[in-house]
This record gives C-alpha cells, structure tokens and sequence, in this order.
C-alpha cells in the first residue's frame, strides 16, 4: 500500500467534494430518472430534456453517448448515473461490465470465480506495470 | 427497559432483493447466497424482536446533493420502498416507531451526536433487502423499523471510529427507553465490491475476512481502518462497512458470533452477513 | 493561507430587519439600536472580509419538521432570500463559497461532526437581518458568504459544549484552506427573549450581560450553560445563544473585545452585539 | 431555580419530542402558509385549506379561532404558527402581546421599559404564589 492517497487507487473515482462540485447537474438530472414520467419523457426525447439540466457541453456528450467513464471523470456518481443505465434497462452487473471494457459474459464468469483480485490492483503503479 | 437482543449484519446488494422478488432464490447461481440466511432466518423468528434498528445508507434515493446529511434518524410513522429507477420493490410498507426513534434522537443529540432528523422519506433496497434476508416475503413486516441513513456515497462518510461511538450512544439511548422492548440492531452494506469505473468488480476476501474478525473480537482495531483502506482494499463501494460499525458498537464491549456467512458473489459484490449477541 | 480576522456577534430580530428595510432606522424607537452598530460597519469595512461565515438558524423557512438537521453547512452558489410570511425582504441574493464551504465540509466530518452538506437553500432572517447590520444596504453583498444553520427550534439543541468544540474544528478547517483569504464568523441569534406563550416578553439583562462576559473571558463556562438554564433564564428563545458559542470557538483561545453593544429592547428581545479580534 | 426540569418554567412550552410529534400535521400545514398563492386560499376557504391536513379536531379548532396559546399547547411551535399571524397581519410583537393576555399597547409599553422581569417568572411556583 502506498501511503493515504485515494487518486492513487487505479480504475477508480473517489466521490469527493471536487466530483461533486463539477458533476451537480449531471448527478441531479439523473436523480431526475427516479419517477417513471421522467424516464418516459427523456426518452422520448433526450436533447430536449438535458436543456432543463445546466451540464457542461463534455457532460451532455457523455450522457447523450451512454460514455460511462467518462460521466465519473466529470464528477457522475455511480448511484445517479446508474438511474441512467436503469433508464436504458441496464441491470447494475452489466454496466459494472460495460465500465470494465469487458463483454457481459465475461465479467460474470470473472465474478463467478470470485471477482478481480486485489493482488495488481491496488495502485497507479501496478496497472502501469501490469 | 428496552434491551439490546441481537446485532445483525448484511450486505443490501439490490440484486439479491431481485432475486427474492422474482422467486429465483433455488437457483443454482443464488441458492449458496440464501443458503447462509437460513439459520438467522430461524434466529430471528425465536428472537422475536418488536423493533428493528437499521443502518442503512440511502443510494441516491431520498437523498440528492442538494442535501447530504451524514446521519438522518428516522422518526415517522412509516417508510414507502421507493422507485429507484427499475419501480418499486413489492414488498410491504415500513412501519416506524415514532417514540422510541424520538427518544433515541433526543438522547443522541444531547451525547453530542450532530444527527438529522427525519419525518418524511422513502427507503431504498439499502434498507428493505436486509429486511427482505432476515423475514422473508410476509404480507406485514412482522415488526417496527427505525431506519438511521448514513452518508458513504459522497466522501467522506464519517469515520470508523465515529460510527463506533455513535453505536455506543445508540445503545445507550435504547437502554433508557422505559418500556419493555426488545431490539435488533442492524448493520447493512459492504462487503468488498466496486460498481464503478475500470476497477469494477474487485473482491477482496481477505479484507473481509479480517474485518469480520475484527469487527468481533476487536472493534477498536476496526473501527481504526482509514477510509483510504476501504477505497483501495475493499473497493470505492466497500466503504458501506463503516454502517456495521455502528451495529457493533450499539451491541456492548463484548460479543458472541452466532453466526457467520460470506459468499462470492451476488451480482457485483461480496456477500457477509453476522449474527451477534451481546455478553 | 485562509484565516480568521474577527468575530461578530449580533441577535437577528426580523422586526430589525423590517426597521432597515422600511427606512426607519433614524425613528426613536430604532435609534439606540442602530447607533450601536455604527463602530462595527466601519470595522467590517476596514477588515474587507472576503467570506464571512454566518452561524445562524433557520426558523421554519429552508427546514420545517420533514428534516431537521442539527448543523447544516451551505455550499452552493447562492442562496435566495425566504418569503417567511410577510413577502420576502428587499436584500441582495446571498452569494457562497462553494470551494472554502466544501473544505470546511469535508475537515468537519473527518474531524466528527456529523453535519448535514446543504447545496440547496433559502435564507431567512437569521442570516439576511446580520448582514443587513453589517453591509447595509449594498445592490450586491460585498463579500462571499457562508452559512452554517444551526437547529435551535427542534428541541434539544446542540448542547454549549458542542456549538464550540464544532467552532474549533471550523477553525482548523478554514485555517487548513491553501488560499488567502479573510474570514469573519458570525454568531447571530439571541440574546434573552421570548415569543412565545404566556411569558412573552421575558428579558434578562443580567443573564445576558453574563453571558457576553463568559463568552469573552470563559468560553469553557458560556459552553456549560445547559439548556434549561436558556430556557428558563434567557426566554424559550433565547436558546439561540448557543450559536455565539460556534463564532467563539472559531476564534480561539483568547480573544480582544473591540466593541460590545446592548439594548432592550428590539420588537419582543434584547439586542446584543459584540465584535471579537483573535489574540 | 428549582432543578433541570424544563416542564417546570410558567407560561412557556418547550418544543420538544413531544409537542413535535402531537403538532405536526398543525405545524405543516402553518407551513404552507410561507408561499402567497396558499395564504390566499387559505383566506378564501379557511375549512376546506384545513382538510388538507389531517390535525386533530382540537387542532383545527385552534387554528380556525385563532387561539394562540391553544396552538402552542396542541403541539405547535411559534416559528410555524407565525405564519399563520402573518397571513392575518399580524407582527410578532403585536402576537406575543394576544398570547400573554395584554393589549398591545401595554405589551409594548412592558417592552419599552425592559421587559418581563425574570424575577418571579422562574417557575411555575413563582406563578402560584403571585
Ligand atoms: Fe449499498
Ligand atoms: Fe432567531
């Protein structure tokens, strides 16, 4: 382990006040998804409902491209951007995999026989190395 | 008096309340998971709690950022099982216990506990899919809830160590109750997982392991991990297991396990689950 | 570095509030009262704080008794003005620090506080009447501020003890902020009154003018006071002191008394006003 | 002073677990009265506004005679029933003078010399005895 430093875990956004200051909006239109009429509505149509949400241009081009990752980096929080992939009827399991890069299948059988491991994936350096 | 009877601790992975709302539970895949709740299933029954504490967090749920409160106290007379994107689960509506969680909230807050107070929110599968493991799937949930939500989904939750004393205040708050009532602390989340990003899906049972251990015979060593730890060792997700701390320090100094199941996996997740008794 | 220039205490009273906004300040009633807040605007305009954090309580407004958090901290952008009732007051829009509140924030739950992170908010008379005292009538606050709202309606309160202890960690939070900056803390609310009842109208001078003794000299002392003595002694109301504890705290050990003003009476309270230096 | 028991203070109800719990509804619907378009419903059908919220018949009672001290006792708290006086015009200096009994120009004068004393208005003996 190498020292107190959570931006040094690998793979990983840390929710933190600076993720949450930048991904308001982003994180607050998703929380819109909770009621059924917002899910019908955005669907219906989706650049018209991200108006009602001040998102920057890079947050609505992740949101309207289903770019998971990218939707973290710019301050998306797992438990909001997951009432998106609830939206697009994504369980949990699949967009866990989507996020990875690795096809659905794979990742559950990688789940199955007990998960990634924590050996390589503790820090920057061990992915960099790896 | 009130009296603290029991500690029971889970994960909530909203898969396994799935799995229990679509009768999959015999399933090859699902059966090992239920398979270590059936004991604390009979437990539970012959325990016969009136009320049941539950430390839960809220996933985005009642709770946005336009509000984060890092302990909300449930003080209603009855939770609805929201829609978190998928509808809501069926499962029955949450009774509270008004008197008790008031009493509670005055006693903690005078011990300097700075918590919030709620009177209106719905609950989430955080809360219903422990209840949905130790009951089942009854017409009525067979008793009163007072849910505690805690923040561990914007950083940062509050410590280990604060989630200890805090317990400790609980205990204290449920022990001066002045009626007979018997109560079942409940400590809900972890254990290791990662839903997010190119990390997800990390397990680590040695973690777990090591913190059921230590959770058990020595709180205070557990309740001294750094969050740092959680985040890297158990997963960004894993950080949950700070709300079992709470469970163990309402539970007194000293324990006995009567019960230990840990699985891998439930759809992204590690699955734990203890049952404690206080000595 | 950010850092703590002062402290500025003042009770809250709307009709103060109304007084400035109907422009009746010069009126006889009103005179004393305002007289005594002429030292300390030209003070705030030579220390030109770049923040002020206000400690303050909202009053049924932002918070009724769906969620009652004990201490919520605002990080927004802005916070608007509250129609409590009679329209909302004729004040500028209340503009934040998001970056300098989400490091006090973050610095107090790791330091175990257990607040309540508010990102969306209305603000009453608590917070506007102060700055009103302190700015007059500007078209745009002159400075960022933060508010900090404290539950004195929800009995109980946070104890003495606890309003000061948080004041030191918001201390050591803002002190810790890489940035130069100039802070001023207020503690608003207060001082002996009553609105309620039979016993409306309860003053206590004596009490009062202890208690700015205390809060001065013997913070420890002020922080002991427990809540009945409030009650009982200061009005139901004028449990809100407990608020000057939180300013106390943020200004350290020992502190320079620069200017003290008293007065009975404002509307149904007795008005005090104290201005702190940090030694 | 007699002790820490704050049930013992003359004239005064202390908002706590209780009166809260007892008050809700009541305080709730006091505060709906913060937004105009509801004060003017309320004036223009005082009964039907009412069956909004379920208070008890004593409650509503209070509220729709206006009996302060009433309120306070049923479980409301002067910062919501406030609201009520202000949807009726009333300051809160001129609802402090209606709830102790005097007129509001004595009231005022009370003020204007220093106030309620907090001799003889410590306890709820101190009331007996004077
Ligand atoms: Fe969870
Ligand atoms: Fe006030």
């Amino acid at each position: 382990m190498s020292g107190n430093d959570y931006h040094d875990i690998p793979g990983t956004f840390v929710f933190d006040a600076e993720q949450s200051r930048q991904g308001y909006h982003l994180n607050m239109f998703c929380m819109s998804l909770r009621q059924a009429k917002n899910r019908e509505a955005f669907l219906a149509d989706e650049a018209a409902y991200l108006d009602r949400y001040p998102m920057t241009a890079e947050q609505r081009q992740a949101v309207l491209s289903r770019d998971w990752n990218e939707m973290l980096r710019l301050g998306g929080n797992i438990y909001y951007t997951s009432k998106l992939a609830a939206t697009d009827g994504i369980t949990f399991q699949d967009l866990a995999a989507i996020m990875t890069g690795m096809d659905r299948d794979a990742y559950r059988e990688m789940m199955l026989a007990g998960g990634r491991p924590i050996e390589g994936n503790r820090t920057k350096g061990d992915w960099d190395n790896g | 008096m009130a009296k603290i009877v029991g500690g029971y601790a889970t994960s909530h992975v909203p898969a396994i309340g799935v799995a229990i709302d679509q009768a999959k539970t015999e399933e090859p895949y699902w059966q090992p998971v239920f398979a270590g709740y059936e004991w604390s299933r009979k437990w539970i029954e012959e325990v016969k709690p009136d009320v049941v504490f539950v430390v839960y967090n809220d996933h985005a749920t009642a709770f946005s950022l336009e509000l984060i409160p890092t302990f909300a106290l449930g003080c209603a007379a009855e939770y609805a099982p929201a829609d978190e994107g998928w509808g809501a689960r069926p499962v029955p509506t949450v009774h509270g216990h008004p008197e008790l969680a008031w009493h509670i909230a005055q006693s903690v807050i005078l011990d300097e506990f700075d918590i919030t107070i709620v009177n209106d929110m719905e609950v989430d599968h955080g809360l219903t899919v422990p209840l949905s493991l130790a009951f089942g799937q009854p017409h009525a949930w067979p008793c009163a809830v007072i849910p505690l939500a805690v923040n561990v989904v914007q950083y940062p939750p509050p410590t280990g160590n604060r989630c200890l004393q805090f317990g400790k205040a609980i205990r204290k708050a449920i022990e001066s109750f002045p009626h007979d009532m018997r109560v079942v602390v409940f400590g809900t989340g972890g254990m290791s997982h990662q839903l997010q990003a190119q990390r997800a899906g990390l397990i680590n049972p040695e973690f777990d392991q090591r913190f059921l251990d230590l959770l058990v015979n020595d709180p205070d060593a557990a309740a001294a991990i750094p969050h740092v730890d959680y985040l890297r060792d158990a997963g960004s997700e894993g950080i949950e297991l700070v709300m079992w701390l709470v469970m163990r320090g309402a539970l007194g100094d000293d324990v006995k396990e009567l019960h230990r199941h840990y699985h891998v996996p439930a759809s992204n997740t590690a699955v734990g689950h203890l049952v404690l008794e206080p000595k």
